[in-house]
């Protein structure tokens, strides 16, 4: 019997890779952001975390509390306007892939499409194509290294960057309800990049507000289906374990 | 040390600038806004006409914003604040939005700017050594149909924010139709820049005065804004 | 105010190119296919159309019909297997891009948003991408046309074939509920390549078995969004047409 | 005039290799069935297996064929039959369902067979000449983490179809983990096909008259099946 439904979070975060994971997290800032699963990454420690998400957190919370406490290495996403970010990325401590949002959705919606590059117009003209935005500095400020820059080419006379696919080895997503078969449906804007990093990482644990029957979800209204989702807990658990 | 010089007495406040935008919207359009003065369009659109806004972290129907005891953590806009769904708005995941975006499905972007050039070039996303953030605006800026410029006409120290050439980096490179500043009207022609209308009690002078590049004024503009 | 809704087929169909478009119609045989529609299309005497559609009719309904009636002069899918397709493509007079049924998906989302191209791994090796499959024969039986060959690339040491978007001028499509505007719900397997061909093509036009007001269908349980759509008439309405 | 021959007496009935596939599946496996032979594998699943069937028109949780009366045209099959769904089965457009496929969530596709080539291409989707039509097999041997055949033996005027080079339009090159027939279940491994186990009542000789290859036959694997 498929049961995916975990009792612990220490059972549902077992198998992630505790150094130099690659760790894709869903949500839009707060929103659909799975800031409990995040934060009991935290506190097993794990480190040289390479982070795929949109941003990177806000407040202590989530990513924001794993970037605050020295544990990212690297972050691929569109917009970690956080302090602490600014801090570590010019001090030398975070090399940042800076992606345009629709760019990093399409990253990994490819990632789990089994697509390995696609052609977009999407940032064509500017630095994060070029290969002039800096990807890294060393400890005193200077720039170690650029990012890499694309190629490019014409399509009915349009210019277009070639985009690679984001294959992460864990996600961590949110999602509203879910069945014991892994199928999970999302509320409002909280759905947002959870699905895409779900589709593209080798693991998914995802933390739900709550668990239905299976056959409760109708078949026309789960918005992911439990084939992409390894390990789901629910968020009670989680809050318990981490207070 | 520098003084702030204070905004001009003349010419269209903040959400003058939106409302004026909003005159330019049609019934039956798909717009998304920005942050700044953009954010304002929706509340001046007239009760006749039916817009629909998007916010491309999912949503495509996006409402005013909730009355506090009304706030859903669930339903957020693309500036983290919360929002407010219309009736018939529709939620999709981000692949999904940004190829509604991509695809051509906006009639039109509204964004602030921190530079317009002459041929249309963009720059809003990046000063070098600040907080790095791209979000959306370069998907947005290649996708949408027409690309809005809704922001003041020159930046806090009054230097002008339209120019021959950005120094900040790009967004996208002649990507803008149309700039709404408190000054003017311009769209950006394959000709160059072209005066299209002056906010009231603004002169032709006034607007050279305050604009870094060269722009032609379409026949029937007078000589001061009504 | 936005109403998608039209009161006749000659209205949704108006805007319908009568001579050589680019049409791409949903469905998986006869499921959530918008027979109607097309058997409507029939009836204004369009010709010369480039179907993009995963089949090409059943018996005589829908696409067969259209088929039957000599109107297509170019098909873009996957398993036209109706006996009269081949009849009339080993005769000269319809132009075949066999597509891998995957592929034809992707094309298509491609197209809707706006991405030009990306990479498959389908067909590798095989004569749909090396560019020996007879895309059109001569009267007498003799291939004019071989299918293009498709470009190829490593990625990770594994090879891929490059495969172009497909942007039709026209969708047709059929969906269970609408509302007017254009929101749309499918039902169960009838979803199929609905969404994908309203979102890739220029001017979309919905059959559907019913219109609900604005506001019922749930923003979460919207399976395409209306501003995909143009135009949308009852299935009802096209029945009484067409008869 | 040729005679078509009969089908062997010995070896598996077409339920039988069917029975002896849905032997191999686990547990929490998902897995795609295409038409002939491996439609029938669902069916001989042990009940304490749940195994999860994909249909690539966008259903993964596919359930038996239904009952007349409860026939539904909103729900089929990839061979455009009409069938059920299990509870908790879900639906998807057709760019999810190959999304699916080609990243690798199948743990395996079963899929009937042309001609298997000793070193594991696949020819099954066109006899030139014929109605064309490729379907999903392209994308399914590219995609699923197995490609496992059902199929009968020798086709049906007798000829091998496990032949040294396929000499029909190739679906996908290499891309054939195992092969289970009416005599016998061969594997495709880099040292070229292993017979694994022979049908009961089939000898190896047999099988070696039906295969237009040669094949190390494993340890283990009797003269005689049982």
């Amino acid at each position: 019997m498929i049961d995916k439904i975990r009792g612990s979070v220490a059972e549902a975060l077992a198998d992630v890779p505790r150094r130099g994971a690659m760790i894709a997290v869903g949500g839009f800032g707060d929103c659909g952001a799975p800031l409990a699963l995040v934060e009991a990454l935290c506190e097993l420690d794990v480190r040289d975390v390479h982070v795929v998400s949109n941003n990177c957190g806000i407040g202590e919370r989530g990513l924001a509390r794993m970037l605050i406490e020295g544990r990212i290495a690297r972050f691929t996403g569109s917009f970690p306007a956080h302090a602490e970010f600014l801090a570590q990325y010019r001090a030398g401590r975070i090399h940042l892939d800076l992606t345009p949002q629709g760019t990093l959705a399409e990253r990994l919606r490819a990632g789990g499409a089994g697509i390995p590059a696609f052609y977009t117009p999407a940032g064509v003209g500017t630095m994060l194509a070029d290969g002039t935005f800096p990807a890294a500095y060393g400890p005193d400020g200077e720039v170690l290294a650029y990012s890499e820059p694309k190629e490019t080419r014409e399509f009915d006379g349009r210019t277009y960057v070639l985009e690679r696919a984001l294959k992460p080895d864990v996600a961590l997503i949110r999602a509203h309800r879910a069945d014991r078969l892994g199928n999970l449906a999302f509320r409002l804007t909280a759905r947002n990049f959870n699905p895409l990093c779900a589709m593209a990482a080798r693991l998914t644990i995802a933390e739900v507000e709550g668990v239905v029957p299976v056959g409760e979800l109708p078949p026309d209204q789960i918005h992911l289906p439990g084939v992409f989702v390894d390990h789901i807990v629910e968020e009670e658990l989680i809050g318990d374990r981490a207070a | 040390m520098t003084v702030q010089p204070e905004a001009p007495p003349i010419g269209r406040t903040r959400a003058e600038i939106a409302a004026r935008v909003a005159e330019d919207l049609n019934d039956g359009d798909y717009v998304n806004v920005g942050l700044g003065i953009p954010l304002l369009v929706p509340d001046h659109v007239a009760p006749d006409k039916q817009v629909l806004f998007h916010s491309e972290n999912g949503l495509l129907g996006m409402g005013p914003a909730p009355a506090e005891h009304e706030r859903d953590p669930d339903l957020t806009e693309a500036g983290k604040g919360f929002t407010t769904a219309v009736a018939g708005a529709a939620i999709f995941d981000s692949a999904v939005s940004f190829a509604l975006i991509r695809g051509g499905r906006l009639t039109a972007t509204i964004m602030g700017a921190l530079q317009v050039s002459a041929s249309g070039d963009l720059a809003n996303w990046y000063v070098p050594g600040r907080r790095p953030g791209v979000g959306g605006a370069m998907d947005l800026v290649q996708g949408a149909r027409t690309v809005w410029i809704a922001m003041e006409h020159v930046d806090r120290t009054g230097a002008p924010k339209i120019v021959e050439r950005c120094t900040l980096p790009l967004t996208g490179r002649g990507v803008v139709d149309r700039i709404y500043t408190d000054l003017a009207v311009l769209d950006v022609t394959p000709a160059g820049l072209v005066l299209t209308e002056l906010a009231p009690g603004v002169d032709v002078a006034t607007v050279r005065a305050a604009t870094g590049a060269p722009f032609a004024v379409a026949a029937g503009v007078g000589e001061t804004g009504r």
